[in-house]
């Protein structure tokens, strides 16, 4: 047939009549829809047997209970366990994120060495064998004590490890990280005499007066401390907040009241005043159990009446004065001090007022109170023989000086390490292992720190993470993380009773990782001779087990043991001072330099405003870094794009002709930094908040590169009386960019 | 070359310029396009919408253009019900002008939504409850009308007419046209005023909420209402624009007047019925929902919804149009006709815009702010797109099809085969007169 | 219905510490996608999300306080949910059995109808591929669907916990589920006790004795420390707050001037 | 959209909108159908061949 160009219209137009009426083209257009159902690239998780697994959670010192859901062997959600003493079923934004910190890419899969700036990947035999040639080199060089460790805490069997491993090798400098438990165990040494640890019964006091410590912001455990204000709140609980910012405990508190920065120690020693003048004190408490009254009355009597202390805080004279009265007369009244999460060790002066007026109103060790909670004692492995290079490398200093004639009281000052390193020519310091701290990124004056962990030879990190002090390293062995392995949670810190708990592997380590406490014990018996002897198991399980040893079934069975017959209400044993009593004042007290504001470092006229730095639950300013969630759940008052947000008063801002949102310059005594302005009513004037956990540069894309690390802003500052690093924040200038 | 194609008795402008007006509006047809393609397969996030702007610039556009489409249904239910046989001069341009609506909306409904392909789930599953569902079924159904009357014009093209069968079914068709139309009109009625039913239904929003009869708020007879009053208005400015930029009067005046005089007493009736509601609402419905008049507008300088977007729309662009268009004299001086149809058309569009982003834009909880929007460059890319193959479509039946009866009439030309040697240019939309500048589908 | 029961939850504003564990207890029970840049909220996918109201007062009396708003799984009137009546391809629905109000994921085409009719902002859009880098997709929940872009997303009650407690119910042959055993992650997850979940119809249930909904004004509770957001609305949602502050209460609603007459004593 | 659809329910919301969507459909096909019929008929009868 011809074709010509009707026919061909036609024909078209026929075909096309055709198709509509088959069923092809609304088959095609169901498919479609299906495939738009059935992406390939949007994930679908595999079904599988779900089951549960009892654990303690590690990410912070808080020792809540964990139940990890897995499907088949994929970790999909972390719960918290009810009836767990601590946190009975509650937990906190980063424990439930965890499974973030298990799956991702900041993982180090395999052990790694620096090679001229470049990572190399090795096994773990070549590293242990590497790792132990230069420790014997070392050793045989005479320089033992050049061997330091951070750790993040000393309890427990790791840090006990660690130390042990340091002793026989021949070397004191054991560090950790400082934290405001240090000023809490001074402060209970010099007045009560025991090596213990602060504990406060929250859920039974009637009235807690917190001097600026985030109670619900992840002071203490954060497991233990939510609910505990959740109890505090259902029985009519009081709470009163001083702080310098409307953090979120002073907004569930009572009454805010607003202080200058880092004078809360003088407002203690004003409420003392009062409730000493006005004769509020338990009497009975204090004939019976306490000595040294009379001086500590002379000594607040004569240096904090309340016309004093308000021009030294800001606060009013009434207020002081009713304060000091509600407080005296509340039936269950708990004094709490250390700033935001307690990340600083903090004025030990200001420790010991809010200790006295705890004494003054006889709450120690009783319900609702403070408790001095023992140290855990199940570690006693066996005695160590030391050979001469070990005792000889024992007697040297440490580094940082702790317990030298300089600091007689303080057993730790990481903070100095860097000051010390950067100070002399040739690094004191020749090897540094660290395991479960970030100093890079936690300690203060980044950039000095950053130039010590240079100058340090070389540097172990035992990170599972690429994380800033890792970064530095020279050496990474990768430990499992915190849902890989057996470990013993030895505290929680600030919870009332002594607690044991067991973190328990929920899945088979994902990557060719090894767990921290097998390494030591590998690395001490490549060494031998003395070292390798004074570790007598053949791995860390077994010393678990065998140090866990009659707890160690509960443990398995409920995951933690409560010390069921501790019972410190007997006040007439509780105190091991000289006088057996509370020691108001001691020889010890008594040489420590008195009570007097630490001044923010930097001069008024150049930097007019303070920096503060405030903690929020929702970045981990710990040694783990915030998973995507965390990051996610960040307000936008905090973190917008990758810049972050300061607090300013509005009038402050106004003055410096800064509006919301606007970008700014802050320059500190330490370095500068380009911020975002956020105005809140929630802050002193002339005071400017700045949230922690940002800044991070290493990590990933999720959490890297974004807002600004405080601690590069500011710097230590010792505390005259027990030398930690007392800094509260630092002053700083404000300027539009 | 093309000249077998166009009808005869009229001339047209030589071809090549033709090719390169169809050229230069192509042209913003392939942005548009391209912006389209990026819509579709790199998702919603190349618009600046968000959580809170779930509606925008497209949705805007969208009911915008279906009410400006609005002069298609009025005209054709003037003429084939009302019996007003004056506007067979200017029904085809109408039903032209509102195929090229509609389907411009079903365009932008096509990439509006978070997912095309299976778009055809509003009608599987159809919820009747919903406004949405109602608008779906009836425009697609109206365009399918539209489709019906713009086919017999097709069909009257100089080749296409020597079919037969083709000849036979545009004159059948012109034969029951009226039926066609009373659907198109029952239909039209029905989603014109679901789409201000959308607004309308929502109670979570006082802004936009309306009390009604039976399930339909105020909103929705408004709608229809301003619809069929400012669609005719639409019409003539773009007739008016055609006419300007080919320089050859196409449509009697006595027709265009018919009609302005018809839609301007519409409009004056709407407006009266448009302030009684704003007063209701303000006085009754939003106080009973604990919300004052003021604040519903921002009083900060600048924004996008302070008082005076509800005086530009109900004085100016209302108030002023209809007593131009109901006042003889006004209405037949050109001047202010063209001033009284564009404001009608400017304040149909602010309607639109008000009754679904400042719905969005006021916060509804207590401790909310209000929320700013700004559309991106795909955005604005793929609502010029729809204006730029409206552009397209009135040039090439302009050109070939016979959409104006009286041009003949009008515009006798001498030698009556000889070839077109009069140039003159085709309408060039961007330059001719005031225009509002995002309506779309106008030429 | 007989034994219809009626599913809600009553969030203590008193007690809540804006801490956020909520808001990632639901992400990581309910697969929610994570970006690199979350901080434009109205682009972020959160079902739960902690505002943080304030009393608009000048320092020293400023005051804030933080509220955790899921989804309200609104009634209406008989069912008749904002978001419900719009929704033109049923993809939405309220359960008369549960009170919840459900999203078939796979049917929703993005119409983003139902976020404009939401006045709470609960509705939220996947404007982008959801996706989970480097492994991280082993973490998800395999009993709730992972959605794909141009879908809108909302809390659901973590309905998925609903069916595991029934189905568990049934194979012990119950027909009833405890209180107990039917939580949403939230409820399970907030470390300060603040949110409580349960029957609303059921007198039993906590959160009945903390709400004390009254039937005959559409569940208007009768506890003077109680409020919901946008009561006048109608939109009778399922989600009470309790506060003991004025300001906090008078936050949750719109007043004009004078009409707010504290509850607390009346 | 059909009675055999998932969710149809005989309810009045149903068929009040149902009713008159496939009311205004019908007299639209039965329309476009009388046309086409009409047409083929018409030029099988040879009318509308000349060309007017």
């Amino acid at each position: 047939m011809k074709v010509d160009r009707r026919s061909f219209l036609s024909f078209i137009l026929g075909g096309a009549a055709g198709t509509a009426l088959s069923p092809l083209p609304w088959k095609l257009t169901d498919d479609f829809s299906i495939w738009s159902q059935n992406w390939p690239w949007t994930p679908v998780p595999q079904k599988g047997e779900i089951s549960y697994v009892n654990s303690a959670c590690t990410l912070c010192p808080g020792g809540c209970g964990i139940s990890v859901k897995k499907v088949d062997e994929r970790v999909i959600k972390i719960e918290g366990l009810k009836g767990h003493p601590v946190n009975d079923g509650g937990l906190c934004i980063l424990g439930l994120a965890g499974a973030q910190l298990l799956y991702g890419a900041t993982r180090i899969q395999t052990p790694i060495k620096k090679v001229n700036g470049r990572w190399q990947k090795l096994s773990w035999k070549e590293a242990i064998t590497e790792l132990a040639a230069r420790l014997k080199e070392l050793r045989a060089k005479g320089s033992a004590h050049t061997v330091a460790c951070v750790a993040g805490s000393d309890r427990g069997t790791v840090p006990e490890l660690f130390s042990r491993f340091l002793a026989v090798y021949g070397s004191p400098n054991f560090f950790r990280t400082p934290s405001i438990w240090d000023s809490y165990e001074l402060a209970l040494y010099l007045t009560q005499g025991t090596r213990s640890m602060a504990g406060f019964d929250i859920e039974n006091a009637d009235f807690i007066l917190s001097f600026g410590s985030g109670l619900i912001e992840g002071w203490g455990s954060p497991g233990y401390m939510f609910r505990a204000k959740g109890l505090l709140r259902k029985n009519g609980g009081r709470m009163d907040q001083i702080e310098s910012r409307l953090s979120k405990t002073a907004a569930k508190s009572d009454h805010w009241i607003a202080i200058n920065p880092g004078t809360e120690g003088a407002l203690a020693l004003g409420l003392a005043y009062v409730i000493i003048k006005e004769g509020l004190y338990n009497q009975n408490f204090i004939d019976q159990y306490t000595t040294g009254f009379s001086d500590r009355k002379k000594r607040v009597i004569d240096g904090f009446p309340p016309e004093i202390v308000s021009k030294m805080t800001g606060i009013s004279t009434g207020t002081i004065v009713a304060l000091a009265k509600d407080f005296a007369r509340a039936r269950k009244p708990l004094a709490i001090c250390g700033q935001g999460q307690g990340h600083l060790p903090g004025n030990l002066q200001e420790f010991l007022a809010v200790h006295t007026l705890n004494a003054l109103v006889g709450n120690i060790n009783q319900p609702g109170g403070v408790w001095a909670v023992p140290e855990p004692d199940y570690i006693d492995w066996p005695e160590l023989e030391m050979d001469g290079v070990a005792s000889e490398g024992l007697q040297q200093t440490r580094i940082d000086g702790a317990g030298s004639y300089r600091y007689p009281n303080a057993r730790y000052l990481l903070h100095r390490l860097p000051q010390v390193v950067n100070a002399s020519d040739e690094s004191p310091v020749q090897v540094l292992f660290v395991v479960d701290a970030n100093p890079v990124y936690s300690l203060q004056d980044t950039a000095s720190v950053k130039k010590a962990f240079e100058k340090i030879p070389f540097v172990v990190s035992f990170s599972s993470y690429m994380n800033e002090t890792t970064a530095l390293a020279d050496l990474v062995l990768p430990n499992h993380v915190f849902l890989e392995r057996y470990e013993d949670v030895p505290v929680a810190y600030g919870f009332p009773k002594p607690i044991i708990g067991l973190a328990r592997p929920a899945i088979e380590p994902l990557y060719n990782t090894r767990y921290v406490g097998d390494v030591v014990i590998q690395l001490a018996k490549e060494l031998g001779h003395a070292i390798g002897a004074a570790f007598p198991w053949a791995d860390y399980a077994t010393c678990l087990e065998e140090t866990l040893s009659d707890n160690w079934d509960t443990l398995v069975e409920e995951g933690y043991v409560v010390d069921a017959e501790f019972n410190g209400t007997d006040l007439a044993d509780a105190f091991e001072t000289d006088s057996a009593k509370f020691e108001f004042n001691n020889n010890e007290i008594r040489t420590l330099a008195g009570y007097n504001p630490v001044k923010a470092e930097g001069d008024e006229a150049s930097y007019p405003l303070l920096l503060v730095p405030y903690d929020t639950m929702r970045l981990a300013s710990g040694y783990v870094g915030s998973p995507p969630f965390l990051v996610k759940a960040l307000e936008d008052t905090i973190l917008t794009g990758s810049q972050v947000l300061v607090e300013v008063n509005p009038a402050t801002a106004k003055q410096l002709g800064l509006s919301e949102g606007k970008t700014a310059n802050l320059t500190t005594p330490k370095g500068a930094a380009r911020v975002k302005v956020h105005l809140s009513n929630g802050i002193m004037p002339g005071v400017v908040a700045i949230p922690r956990g940002l800044g991070h540069t290493a990590y990933d894309k999720f959490l890297a590169g974004k807002g600004v690390n405080y601690n590069q802003l500011s710097s230590p500052v010792e505390d005259p009386a027990s030398g930690h690093d007392a800094a509260w924040g630092i002053r700083a200038k404000l300027s539009r960019a | 070359m093309d000249s077998a194609l166009i009808p005869k008795g009229v001339k047209r402008c030589p071809a090549w310029q033709f090719i390169m007006w169809i050229g230069a509006n192509g042209a913003v047809l392939t942005w548009g396009v391209f912006a389209l393609l990026l819509v579709y397969f790199k998702g919603l996030n190349q618009t600046n919408m968000n959580n809170a702007y779930g509606f925008a610039l497209w949705i805007w556009a969208d009911l915008a253009v279906i009410a400006l489409g609005g002069g298609a249904f009025f005209t054709g239910f003037l003429r084939y019900i009302v019996g007003k046989d004056e506007l067979k001069n200017i029904i085809n341009y109408a039903v032209l002008i509102g195929f090229i609506c509609y389907s411009s909306a079903l365009m932008i409904l096509g990439f509006d939504i978070g997912q095309p392909l299976r778009g055809w789930f509003i009608f599987w599953h159809a919820n009747v409850h919903s406004m949405l569902t109602e608008v779906a079924f009836c425009l697609t159904a109206y365009f399918g009308v539209l489709a019906i009357e713009y086919a017999p014009l097709v069909f009257e093209n100089r080749m296409i007419k020597k079919v037969p069968f083709f000849h036979n079914l545009s004159h059948n068709m012109h034969e029951i046209m009226a039926v066609f139309a009373a659907t198109g009109a029952f239909l039209s009625f029905f989603h014109q005023g679901s789409l201000g039913g959308v607004p309308g239904v929502l109670f979570g929003r006082p802004f936009g909420f309306r009390e009604g009869v039976l399930v339909w708020p105020w909103t929705f007879f408004l709608f229809t209402w301003s619809a069929a009053a400012a669609g005719p208005c639409f019409t003539i400015l773009i007739t008016k624009i055609t006419e300007a930029v080919t320089r050859k009067k196409l449509v009697k005046d006595n027709v265009i007047d018919l009609l302005a005089k018809i839609s301007g007493w519409m409009l004056f009736f709407y407006i009266i019925a448009k302030i009684g509601d704003t007063l209701y609402w303000a006085n009754v419905t939003a106080p009973s929902k604990g919300s004052t008049f003021m604040d519903f507008y921002t009083s900060s300088s600048g924004s996008a919804y302070g008082l005076w977007i509800l005086f530009a729309e109900i004085g100016v662009c209302g108030v002023l149009p209809a007593l131009i268009l109901i006042i003889p004299k006004l209405r037949k001086t050109q001047a202010t006709l063209w001033l009284a149809v564009i404001l009608a058309v400017i304040g149909l569009c602010l309607n639109r815009w008000v009754m679904v982003l400042q719905v969005l834009a006021i916060p509804v909880l207590t401790f909310e702010s209000w929320f700013t929007y700004f559309p991106s460059w795909q955005e604005i890319a793929t609502t010029i797109l729809p204006v730029a193959y409206g552009v397209i479509m009135i040039s090439t039946s302009y050109r070939y099809l016979p959409i104006f009866p009286q041009e003949r009439e009008l515009n006798p030309i001498d030698e009556p085969a000889a070839p077109p040697e009069v140039a003159e240019s085709e309408p060039e939309p961007t330059d001719a007169g005031p225009e509002p500048e995002l309506s779309p589908a106008e030429s | 219905m007989e034994n219809a029961k009626k599913f809600g939850m009553v969030i203590d504003l008193d007690k809540c510490t804006g801490c956020g564990a909520c808001m990632v207890a639901c992400m990581a029970e309910n697969n929610i996608p994570f970006r690199a840049d979350n901080t434009d909220k109205m682009l972020s996918i959160s079902w739960m999300h902690v505002y943080k109201l304030n009393n608009r007062k000048l320092f020293p009396d400023y005051e804030e306080c933080y509220l955790p708003r899921p989804c309200q799984h609104c009634e209406g009137h008989g069912g008749h949910s904002p978001c419900v009546s719009v929704c033109p391809a049923t993809a939405t629905d309220y359960d008369m059995d549960t009170g919840i109000v459900s999203q078939i994921y796979p049917r929703c085409f993005g119409c983003r109808y139902c976020m404009a009719a939401c006045p709470y902002h609960v509705r939220q859009f996947n404007w982008w591929d959801p996706l989970w880098p480097d492994g991280m997709e082993k973490m998800l929940n395999p009993s709730v669907s992972v959605r794909m872009r141009g879908v809108v997303e909302k809390c659901s009650f973590c309905i998925q916990r609903y069916q595991q407690a029934k189905d568990r119910a049934y194979m012990e042959g119950r027909r009833e589920i405890a209180e107990d055993e039917y939580q949403t992650a939230c409820t399970q997850a907030c470390p300060a006790g603040a949110i409580v979940f349960g029957d609303l119809n059921n007198p039993e249930h906590a959160v009945h004795q903390l709400a004390q909904p009254d039937p005959a004004r559409h569940g208007h509770s009768k506890n003077p420390r109680a409020f919901r957001l946008l009561e006048r609305l109608g939109t009778n949602t399922k989600i009470y707050y309790l506060s003991s502050r004025e300001w906090v209460r008078k936050a949750g609603d719109n007043y004009l001037e004078g009409e707010f007459k504290s509850k607390a004593h009346s | 959209m059909f009675p055999f659809n998932f969710e149809w329910i005989w309810d009045a919301g149903h068929i009040v909108f149902h009713g008159g969507l496939w009311y205004a459909l019908t007299i639209l096909g039965l329309g476009i159908t009388y046309c086409i019929i009409k047409a083929a008929l018409d030029a099988a009868k040879g009318k509308g061949s000349q060309h007017h």
